[in-house]
């Protein structure tokens, strides 16, 4: 199968779903004339024309605000947050407004819209370019939070996405754009929100990951196989709504848990895999649920600060070893 | 370097002009009975709340009853507008009927918002083109250019038009709206309703600069001024506002003087208020000043009002009592409304 | 003892700080001539002048922002955002700025700053007035949070906050504000950050609340006491840096826990508990940790739905008794 | 109704009123000195990048020495700065030791920060009263207004200044800072260094109204426009401003026009600008328009720039010596720059 680059899937994605349907329209700071900081938009504004593709002012609020307005009206905005960090500036627009309108409407609206940002850790950006904070999101129910972890899913993700009635956040690695190439099929394939995917069979520990921890899991997975080891990685890959069946089932025939995520310790995403396992499956733990994370430290520049700072195949395998031993 | 930039004031409309605007007796009439029944609907929604028959928090309109029905009545029915939480008013204008409005205020699941809503998202209605109410102050006006992207990417001739307050124009929301609306020249009528305060706080105390107009002149909006208490002035103000967003001019802005009558939500007395400034706007509350207006012009006479006072208290009364014995709804639904399936 | 209600307990907290220290400034909406809009900062203005109680624009990005700046020079700001909800739109300012200052100067600065804010659940106040986030924070290391339960509480963490070198996201239950009267000193007191507190002893099973669930798992302790299931009730008070240690010893004792916050299921403070205690003491657990939440949907307005919503001492008792049957 | 703003246009200070501004010989020198230290910097970090040497984003300087330069001789070595991600010129403009800058920008501990915050926040610097370096855009405005507040309280006689670009005045961050600054009369100057572009995008393609400048007015500011490529300019209008302001006129605000030399990062070869406008910008680049203007008022010679290069070059070459051999924070130093303790 050909290979493309994540940020190329996600590319193919967009322009398929534009060519698919009129109603999807993109905007957000840079994505039109230069393409996107990271080349996600590149050649849509020539294809599309500026109506469908546009740069906005530098205004988070206003861009989140837009697509809210524009998405009640029945179009598929798909909005561009260069960063995470800045996110926050929107937030409002996408926690209390978003996430909201339809419930609070008793149901009249759909919001049909798309907020995609990527984070920039592994990128040497600092304390506020690095940021990832998607566990917040669990929080805010009525957006769905979709993180992909291989070109493929990337694609099928984002075009599911964008089908979807509901606003969807979609939280891109920066770091993978360019540096992860996987295999894509030619043939139009959607990969369904909400559904988590076993990325690898294995029967002595589960890992769970999601977005650039599932290519670590993998690799760690595959070191300890050489070990003697077995290990299953499910990619959690939609974190809301959360598909804790596929989870809890891989953690009922492996008995062991490890969770991998970009997030800092306290209250990241593997806070709320673990406890909902532990919900769901106590009985059948044979060990208690191990977090990998970054530490609870903001991200640091110095670019070997900040690897010692990430999570990575090793931190993942020490971990499944001590599990084991 | 003086730079200056042109605000249009439109000055208050003589009734001899009336028939110049195309208003005709019916739609006068008309326009008095929607203000009316705001009015009194308002006045009852204090009520039932001091009687402890409705609770939260609710933000009552009295007092600016002219801007809401001028401008309803200057736009198109189907132009979406974005109401606030100050907007029982704007949803009585628009022809929400006041049961559906009442319901809501009591939680019920006849409300326009099936009682999830209340006061605050009240006015919330996609059968009457309010595709949102929001209570977060300044955040509607970057949902309302977005609505106008939509709607100028489809080509459409209808307009956004967008509700909110003196104290919005000192949010970021606002400044980022406005400048998207005006920098993609997108149809979207803003309205702000400067009832000169924000909550308890008098807004000249924390706005900087020549006025709130003066901000969205400086954002690059079609700029307007004008007196909210006289619904005819609001009528024409926002016909001319609206007409130069629909021909393709790009969004306008407008800002009514307006006034409160009362306080910031029903629990408040509005004791921080200087009497005579008060005093002061009463002379020109917008009932009686077009009341008055339309009996000097002979358009109406006591008994119409009489008889249109009597109408509008069997449709409250009615809404009440129809609210009062409705169901809520049951708790589980309310997992129904978070996503829309399939 | 005097009692003083949980509004009238932190006013004194604010009035003895500014009286102490002529550093400690406030500002928010509504603060000064109105006293708040919940009489939290009553007759401040009347005692310390314009120029340390001011009014400001709406503009919750700028009242925090400007925290941050006054206090990078050494003032001791005390900022009051009026809803939770509206913290997100001074956000940017509080996680990426003032969290992460004094990490990315590389320790150079410090923020002694608060801000405080209150959650509304419970008045009625729809979908947009009630959120309640603050294990959102969590991933926001820098910030100190701390919550608290009881009148006494909030009087001495308050002070405890202010006089802290870090900055605090103090958040308030609107709810308890004049519904909850409670004991307090009249001499001067403080209460740590960073301390969990054992608010009743018992040895069956341990609550951990936090905020307004204090007085639901006290009540809840209460009436289990009748049906001979002893409870031990441990308020959190501060959420970041938790206090491990103190619930870690509480479920070593009771092998049970049982976590009751007013944040929705998924990805709340419970989950953070969860996880830590599974982590620390998986095998003193005779059951999984069970969180008592509001359902992971927005905030119904219709006042008997809200109240269905929401977490109770009958919710909880309910809990309990299903973990020790 | 027209609607005037005064904003005051600084025009470009000829070499005969040199003596005028009280700038003497040593002085002027100085100014050009720490321009050319600027720009030799710039061009050795971008160096380093493209070698790979060092890495990340990376903001430059190159074009706008003028700005910082001119700024920071015109306001008082006390008054606290608040700097962006475009930061390496202010904080060498202020006197920050280059091998400082060097070393954070390689990630070293000997750097400003520790090597923990980057380029993008190397201007941080205590020690030289800059408090702050965001890499958020426009969040340095409310912050700088809360330092001005502080100032005030204190009833210092400093102010607060405050760097940031075109692109910043189209945040909320902005509206709502500057609301703030101006309602309350705090002691902050504004700079907004105009550099045409944000990121890929011409500000004019994204921006509505008149001017930045326009809008500041609007929000109550005392504005100022000025050349900010004539290093001269920028001190007098900064001289001014700064003067307005530390005498308790309120926030002032400057919008000086300059021009990136180069792409918005390291990497960005700036493709999307028309290539004549680079030209016509390029004949009016900062230091050669201000060493031409020196060499004619007979100021400097080619023999005192050599020697100027001389020392820069030396300067340069040991900060990147120092740096690189420099040793990294151990991680475990990270957890003590989280929280103050005790
Ligand atoms: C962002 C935000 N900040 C604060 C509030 C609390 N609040 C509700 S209404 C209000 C005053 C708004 O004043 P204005 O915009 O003049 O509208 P009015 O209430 O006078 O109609 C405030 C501060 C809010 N809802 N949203
Ligand atoms: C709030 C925010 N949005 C987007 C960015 C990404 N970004 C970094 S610099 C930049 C352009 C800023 O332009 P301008 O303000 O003109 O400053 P300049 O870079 O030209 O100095 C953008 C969009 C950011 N850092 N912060
Ligand atoms: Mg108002
Ligand atoms: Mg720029």
């Amino acid at each position: 199968m050909r290979e493309l680059s994540f940020a190329e899937a996600l590319n193919e994605a967009l322009r398929e779903e534009m060519r698919r349907d009129d109603s999807v329209i993109i905007f957000g700071e840079d994505v039109a004339k230069p393409g996107g900081v990271y080349k996600v938009t590149k050649g849509l504004l020539e294809e599309f024309g500026p109506e469908r593709v546009r740069d906005t002012p530098i205004s988070e609020a206003a861009i989140v605000g837009a697509a809210v307005g524009a998405a009640l009206m029945g179009l598929r905005p798909v909005a561009e947050i260069m960063y995470m960090d800045f996110l926050t500036i929107g937030l409002d627009q996408l926690v209390t407004h978003a996430a909201k309108a339809r419930f609070m409407s008793g149901g009249q609206v759909k919001l049909p819209m798309v907020v995609r940002c990527q984070y920039s850790l592994g990128r040497v950006h600092g304390s506020q370019h690095s940021q990832f904070f998607p566990s917040w999101f669990l929080q805010a129910p009525g957006l769905k939070v979709v993180l992909p972890g291989t070109p493929r899913d990337a694609k099928g993700l984002l075009k599911s996405a964008i089908r979807d009635d509901n606003p969807v956040l979609f939280v891109e690695s920066g770091v993978l754009y360019h540096r992860m190439k996987g295999p894509v099929p030619e043939e139009e394939y959607l990969v369904p929100l909400g559904k988590a995917d076993v990325k690898r069979r294995g029967d002595d520990v589960t890992v769970v990951a999601v977005s650039r921890t599932v290519r670590e899991a993998l690799a760690a997975a595959e070191k300890l196989e050489e070990e003697g080891v077995s290990v299953e990685v499910v990619d959690l890959m939609t974190i809301q709504p959360m598909d804790k069946e596929a989870i809890v089932e891989s953690v009922k025939k492996t008995n062991r848990l490890v969770i991998a995520d970009d997030s800092v310790k306290t209250g990241g995403i593997s806070a709320e895999v673990a406890a909902m396992v532990v919900e769901e499956a106590f009985d059948y733990l044979d060990a208690p649920p191990v977090r990998v994370n970054s530490p609870t430290l903001p991200v640091p520049f110095s670019p070997p600060l900040e690897r010692e700072y990430m999570v990575d195949s090793e931190k993942i395998a020490d971990a499944v070893r001590r599990l084991v031993k | 370097m003086r730079l200056c930039m042109s605000i249009e004031v439109v000055g208050e409309v003589p009734v001899s002009s009336y028939g110049e605007l195309g208003l005709g007796h019916d739609i006068l009439v008309g326009m008095l009975r929607d203000m009316l029944l705001i009015r009194r609907f308002e006045e009852r929604v204090e009520r039932l709340f001091l009687e402890g028959k409705l609770i939260g928090p609710s933000h009552l309109y009295l007092g600016q009853e002219a801007v809401a029905v001028g401008v309803m009545r200057a736009i198109r029915r189907d132009d979406p507008v974005v109401s606030t939480y100050r907007g029982h008013g704007h949803a009585l204008a628009r022809g929400v009927p006041p049961r559906a409005v009442m319901a809501e205020l009591f939680g019920k699941a006849a409300g326009t918002c099936k009682g999830v809503g209340g006061s605050m998202h009240v006015a919330m209605s996609v059968e009457h083109n309010i595709p949102m109410a929001t209570a977060i102050v300044g955040s509607g006006i970057p949902i309302g250019a977005g609505i106008g992207l939509a709607l100028k990417y489809r080509g459409e001739d209808r307009i956004a038009v967008v509700f909110f307050g003196d104290g919005a124009a000192n949010t970021g929301a606002f400044a980022e709206g406005l400048n998207l609306a005006a920098a993609w020249k997108l149809p979207v009528l803003f309205i702000c309703e400067n009832n000169q305060y924000s909550e308890f706080t008098p807004i000249r105390s924390v706005f900087a600069g020549e006025s709130i107009a003066a901000r969205a002149s400086a954002y690059g909006l079609k700029t307007f001024q004008a007196f909210g208490n006289d619904v005819i002035t609001v009528y024409k103000t926002a016909k001319i506002a609206s007409e130069h967003v629909r021909g393709g001019g790009g969004p306008a802005f407008i800002e009514f003087q307006t006034y409160r009558m009362k306080g910031h939500g029903v629990y408040d007395t509005a004791w921080y208020r200087p009497k005579e400034e008060v005093e002061e706007w009463m002379k020109r509350e917008p009932i009686s000043l077009f009341t008055s207006k339309l009996k000097q012009a002979g358009v109406i006479d006591d008994g119409k009002l009489r008889e249109i006072e009597e109408e509008i208290k069997e449709i409250i009364d009615e809404a009440v009592e129809e609210a009062e014995k409705s169901p809520y709804l049951p708790f589980q639904e309310l997992y129904n409304l978070v996503y829309v399936e399939g």
